[in-house]
């Protein structure tokens, strides 16, 4: 933060802190609701609402270069990395065999890993 | 929306109130150095915890029964309760910030001991929670016995991700606690003004790091799953 | 103060510089000075290197016979175990950043330190620390399960001293993040007025990038490592098939940090050749965009190559052709280097001084590393030549061929201006030539010893395979000597070596233009930079 | 005799080619070569070229070049390009060789420190010690009983990790009779360089021979042991005669798909139905309930397993004879195009039998 920077309202710090207080209500009274593979992406949409509010406003990226931010991104950009391709591996592992149902047993150089 | 605008003019900034370090040649360099430094540092650590949650999201696509079954023994009025704590600690570590920023020496104090004592309340629920864990033998490793029979083994696994997480994260807690005890200590010595208030901002950041961490731990532990019970 | 003077005639006294500055151990082991934490490192990673390098001369002379008569299974795992963790994590990692870049990075880019000098010291002691846990587990015993800390077998099975190797391995790579994020800060905010990225040293570059990777895939390790401490300890079953748990997911986040330190270990390599190339050539080095922006394609495509470990685990197919056609993309880079290090003595004025000795043995071996990396990626050929001798030959070849060549290039380039002496340029030129000579023979052979099915990780072995392995520890012999020369002169030059001068090698460069040895604050004042690296031109023509 | 001279003697600097794949992955093996000899041999012209040619001592002025886009550019994509057909090549071949042809002869490995235990078809085993036939492909299903192994026939270019917890597979056809050479090339402790022994393959005559030499067994076929085991367990009293429905019949269950409790659906293949018999509760089969079966994890052995499985896949008249292994068909000749066995050389042939029989 430059030496320059703005000192952001305690009002804003009171309505973000709100929000977040808010959102928390809201996450936890929605996981009682029935919503199927929905309810993982609903509780995951509100962290991630919540954390932006943080990182934006408490943490007063709003206001940095856009150095800081590019490594704000750039920890998520390989945290994705990480997670998106091991992941992959354990969504494809099984793909070959139930390609071929006739295959008496798993296909191509496969093993079953312990999911399905 | 107008902001408060403060120009600190660092050529009259004498280098005792600055804090500069020989081998900077400005105090602006100095500060940017230290945010630099704190946001790289904050990568490591999403990638440390990133490490966790990519166990975590594996064994939750292999085993999302047995997730759904765990989730119910995690108390989600503690829990909930706990995310509010340091949300409300995050209010007033970024307030002790702006404080800090203004000069306000007595404000940053007090809302020094106030981000502390929220830290300390959230580590005491955490610990009521882990010990109603162990009550219940749900500590993996340790004469672990899960009551429903058909995830007894899987349960483990995954138990053993959520003491992992949120016994990392309370470390993270009790460093966070540490950190600002130093800061409690320095406030009171005046060490901190309008231009030099590095410390406060960098450990700030931490603090709200640690508490996004949690912000991903509540729904991911104690939330999915609860809709089936 | 001492009083003779090797050097030119004005010089009458010793100079106030960095070394001499203050004295006692107090005054080097709470240092933050960037050098004297450079030199302490070099101190450190040395001794290291020699209980490595020890352990694998073990390793070679048990190879010498079909039965491996002279060690007993048990020692010989752990062996190569040890080996292989403190070539890895206490050699290779730290060799280059923390010793030659620690050095020089702040004096390149006309600073007066690294951003933060207590934090480089508290990685340097956060080394030390790793170091002392390592060596622990040596003398109790050592641990058997090589570097790659394979579960189950380090989580459930191995009767060895896992949990203090897995301690010091997790310490050791604290001390590289601190490194690496002193670097990214420095290189980002501490450069002198006029030090523009596009007239960064590609030492600075490569280093840089290399910052990168180890400040994101350290942690990963940290956490990989302290998954299987606590399945150690506590039986916890995340790693345990029998429970649920799944092998393979160590393997994941295993390989996603030390692919990438694959490429820790040689981006800074080829940075010291840059600059040791252009140097000996005269000659700015062709295509510098293309250098500089090679290694950061390679730190963020290292990133994305790891499954090309795990083509035969079971690794899903899918996902291993994505891995390997990655492994492929991430070689152009490399070759970029190689081509461009070739066109830069192209027109050049090409000097056999020692630096540039190892770096035309870098080149070479590299290309050979290289090149036998791609037989690695392609997915059928993978199959045979997986977990054997070739893998165990390749990555000597741009480990050894590649990273210890560099290192050896930079500190022979630089070594004047760290001690302010100069060492025997005969003596150096021979060790270089043994070294080459030696390296090839002890690993040339094991390509064909993979091929023929020979499994990497054995004590004994087929009594075919005999004439192979001997050729192979004889040539380990010849390194040895190598390498056990190079110390002596050194040694010798702190003594009774000429004064080097400010710039015995003529060449550009912020470091060349100040005392050798430095000041502890480098610089009198701030240097205002105006030209680019390389900057030879100019230089030759004021030599005429 | 001296040592050096036997050294020689004993020099080889190429693997045995005994397998139908050995030849193609050899082929691409050599073209690596010959791009990876061709390159180095330009670079390592190109530096004691320059490095002579502009020797200080000849060239004592260099010339300032900046760099070449157009060279840049050529040398990145030209490259590229070579190793996309190196790429194309490894990736093609790699699934050409993965499925195993469907007449394949299935044998079960275990791997468990230190050694490779092996179960035919018909019931017989061996250790560290596997006799296929030439021509016949053998499909090879392989568990581990700890840690990680991995199965590596140099002679055959095949390799596959034995990891815990699940089945993996690989297959071959031999195609030269002769002794060679298995490793295991995965780590697992402290005799691992013992773990591993010799594959034999024999030509038909010899491998009937074998067969009949100590290869039948008093104990019957390896569907005859598990159905022994499926007794013995206890498995038969609901999974086959039980009329009250609280187990599903194992009849014709084989490799058909099953809907489980959860409304997923899995085939119920070796790797489900050793989960099951592991660890019953991790998939409940739709209408039935959780822990009525007993849990028969460290009951069973992995070997012990394999011969249930193999009783359950009998129990499944439509799967080909050949996945059976009854002993009515010992041995199917497959008449794969490149797996053209040359059965003239069996001079070279160990005396069959002489494997370490249980």
């Amino acid at each position: 933060m430059t030496a320059h920077s703005p000192i952001p309202k305690v009002k804003t710090f009171v309505a973000v802190w709100a929000t977040l207080i808010v959102l928390t209500g809201a996450t936890s009274a929605i996981s009682y609701v029935e919503l199927g593979d929905w309810n993982v992406v609903v509780a995951l949409a509100i962290a991630v609402i919540k954390a932006s509010l943080v990182v934006w406003v408490f943490m007063g990226v709003r206001y940095t270069t856009t150095l800081t931010r590019l490594f704000v991104v750039a920890g998520l950009v390989w945290l994705s990395i990480m997670m998106l391709i091991t992941f992959s591996d354990y969504r494809t592992r099984n793909w070959t065999y139930q390609a071929q149902p006739w295959s008496h047993t798993k296909g191509v150089g496969g093993t079953s890993s312990p999911s399905r | 929306m107008a902001e408060t605008v403060v120009h600190v003019d660092h050529q009259d900034a004498s280098v005792e109130a600055t804090h500069l370090r020989h081998h900077f040649a400005s105090a602006q360099q100095q500060m940017d150095a230290s945010t630099l430094g704190m946001w790289t540092f904050l990568v490591t650590e999403v990638l440390f915890f990133g490490g966790m949650f990519a166990g975590y999201a594996v064994y939750r696509a292999m085993y999302p029964a047995a997730f759904a079954s765990t989730s119910r023994f995690m108390n989600i009025v503690l829990g909930g309760t706990n995310t509010a704590v340091l949300i409300c600690s995050s209010l007033t570590m970024a307030l002790a910030v702006r404080a800090a920023q203004l000069s306000k020496r007595k404000a940053l104090i007090v809302l020094l001991i106030v981000t502390m004592i929220f830290g300390l309340v959230f580590l005491y629920i955490k610990w009521v929670e882990w010990h109603a864990h162990w009550e219940e033998h749900m500590v993996p490793g340790f004469d672990f016995q899960y009551p429903v029979p058909q995830f007894a083994h899987t349960a483990q696994i995954l138990f053993f991700l959520y003491f992992m997480m949120t016994g990392m994260h309370a470390l993270h807690m009790i460093v966070g606690v540490g950190l600002l005890t130093y800061l409690l200590v320095q406030a009171t010595r005046r060490v901190f003004n309008e231009n030099y208030f590095a410390p406060v901002e960098m450990i700030g950041l931490y603090w709200h790091f640690v508490d996004i961490v949690w912000i991903f731990l509540f729904p991911l532990l104690y939330l999915i799953g609860q809709q089936h019970s | 103060m001492a009083t003779l003077a090797h050097g030119t005639p004005e010089v009458i006294a010793e100079e106030v510089n960095y070394l001499n500055v203050e004295h006692g151990w107090k005054s080097w082991l709470f240092t933050t000075d960037h050098k004297r934490i450079a030199i302490l490192y070099l101190i450190s990673i040395t001794l290291m290197f020699i209980v490595g390098g020890t352990f694998a001369v073990m390793m070679r002379i048990n190879l010498l016979s079909p039965e491996g008569n002279y060690f007993s299974a048990t020692t010989y795992n752990r062996l190569f175990s040890m080996h292989g963790i403190i070539m890895v994590f206490f050699f290779l990692v730290p060799s280059i950043p923390a010793t030659l870049a620690n050095f020089l990075i702040p004096i390149m880019i006309g600073a007066k330190d690294l951003a933060f000098p207590r934090v480089n010291l508290l990685s340097w002691y956060l080394y030390v620390i790793g170091a002392f846990v390592t060596m622990y587990c040596v003398f109790v015993g050592g641990v058997d399960t090589g570097w790659t800390f394979y579960a189950p077998y380090s989580s459930t099975y191995s009767n060895s001293y896992v949990l203090p190797a897995v301690a010091g391995v997790f310490v050791a790579g604290f001390s590289s993040i601190l490194t690496g994020l002193n670097f990214i800060v420095t290189v980002h905010k501490m450069r002198a007025p006029g030090m523009t990225w596009g007239r960064l040293p590609l030492f600075v570059w490569s280093n840089y990038a290399t910052a990168l990777l180890q400040v994101l895939g350290t942690p990963v390790l940290a956490i990989s490592l302290t998954l299987i401490a606590f399945e150690r300890i506590a039986h916890v079953g995340i790693f345990d098939p029998n429970i649920g748990g799944d092998p393979i997911l160590f393997q994941h986040l295993f390989w996603f940090y030390s692919h990438p330190a694959v490429y820790i270990m040689i981006l800074p390599g080829m940075g010291v050749i840059s600059e040791i190339v252009a140097c000996f050539s005269r000659k700015r080095v062709f295509g510098y965009n293309f250098v500089a922006f090679s290694s950061m394609a390679i730190a963020v495509l290292s990133f994305l190559v790891w499954g090309h470990h795990m083509f035969v685990t079971g690794e899903s197919v899918y996902v291993s052709v994505a891995f390997s056609l990655l492994s492929f993309v991430v070689a152009v880079p490399s070759a970029i280097k190689v081509f461009n290090w070739t066109a830069t003595m192209y027109k050049g004025s090409v000097s056999f001084d020692t630096p540039m000795l190892y770096a035309f043995g870098f080149i070479g071996l590299f290309t050979i590393g290289g090149l036998t990396g791609l037989f690695l990626a392609t997915l059928a050929i993978d199959v045979p030549t997986h977990g054997t001798y070739f893998v165990v030959a390749h990555f000597h070849y741009v480990m050894v061929g590649g990273m210890v060549m560099a290192f050896m290039g930079g500190l022979h380039f630089w070594w004047p201006k760290m001690t302010g002496r100069l060492y025997s340029q005969i003596w150096s030129q021979l060790s270089a030539v043994i070294i080459f000579i030696g390296f090839n023979l002890t690993f040339f052979p094991q390509f064909i010893l993979g091929y023929m099915g020979m499994p990497r990780r054995y004590h004994a072995y087929p009594p075919e395979f005999q004439m192979l392995n001997v050729m192979s520890s004889a040539g380990a012999s010849i390194l040895a000597i190598g390498y056990i020369i190079p110390l002596i002169y050194f040694l010798w030059s702190l003594k009774y070596g000429p004064k080097a001068g400010n710039n015995p090698w003529r060449a550009t460069g912020l470091e060349w233009q100040i005392a050798s040895p430095p000041t502890t604050y480098n610089f009198d004042e701030t240097p205002i930079v105006t030209e680019e690296a390389y900057n030879y031109g100019p230089l030759e023509e004021a030599i005429g | 005799m001296p040592a050096n001279q036997h050294l020689f003697a004993t020099l080889q600097l190429f693997p045995p080619t005994a397998s139908s794949i050995a030849h193609q992955v050899d082929q691409l093996y050599f073209f690596l070569i010959a791009v990876s000899g061709v390159t180095t041999i330009l670079i390592f012209a190109a530096i004691i070229l320059f490095a002579f040619k502009y020797h200080r001592s000849r060239n004592p002025r260099a010339t300032q070049i900046e760099g070449s886009t157009k060279l840049e550019l050529t040398w990145s994509f030209v490259p590229l390009l070579i190793m996309l057909v190196m790429f194309w090549w490894g990736t093609r071949l790699f699934f050409t060789n993965a499925e195993p042809p469907r007449n394949a002869m299935e044998i079960f490995v275990t791997g468990k420190q230190w050694m490779w235990k092996i179960q035919y078809p018909d019931g017989g085993r061996e250790i560290d010690e596997l006799h296929v036939a030439v021509g016949q492909p053998v499909k090879l299903t392989m568990a581990s009983e700890d840690v990680i192994h991995s199965f590596s026939i140099p002679a055959f270019r095949i390799k596959h990790d034995v990891v815990p917890g699940h089945y993996d597979t690989v297959w071959f056809t031999p195609t030269k009779a002769g002794h060679y050479h298995l490793f295991c090339t995965e780590y697992c402790g402290n005799q691992h360089a013992s773990m591993g022994g010799w594959v034999d393959v024999l030509d038909r005559q010899d491998y009937v021979k074998w067969q009949s030499g100590g290869g039948g067994t008093t104990q019957g076929t390896l569907a005859e042991q598990g159905q022994t085991q499926f007794e013995q367990l206890g498995c038969s009293q609901c999974h086959l005669l039980d009329q009250q429905g609280r187990c599903p019949n194992l009849r014709g269950l084989y490799n058909k798909p099953v809907l489980l409790a959860d409304g997923r659906t899995v085939i119920a293949d070796d790797a489900y139905i050793r989960e099951s018999i592991l660890d019953p509760n991790a998939k409940i089969v739709d209408n039935f309930q959780p822990n009525i079966m007993p849990v028969f994890k460290g009951q069973v052995t992995e070997e012990g397993i394999v011969e249930l499985i193999a009783f359950i896949k009998s129990l499944s008249p439509d799967v080909p004879a050949s996945q059976q292994g009854s002993q009515q068909n010992p041995i199917v000749i497959a008449p794969r195009a490149e797996g053209a066995p040359s059965t003239s050389n069996s001079n070279s042939l160990n005396a069959p039998g002489k494997a370490r029989r249980q």
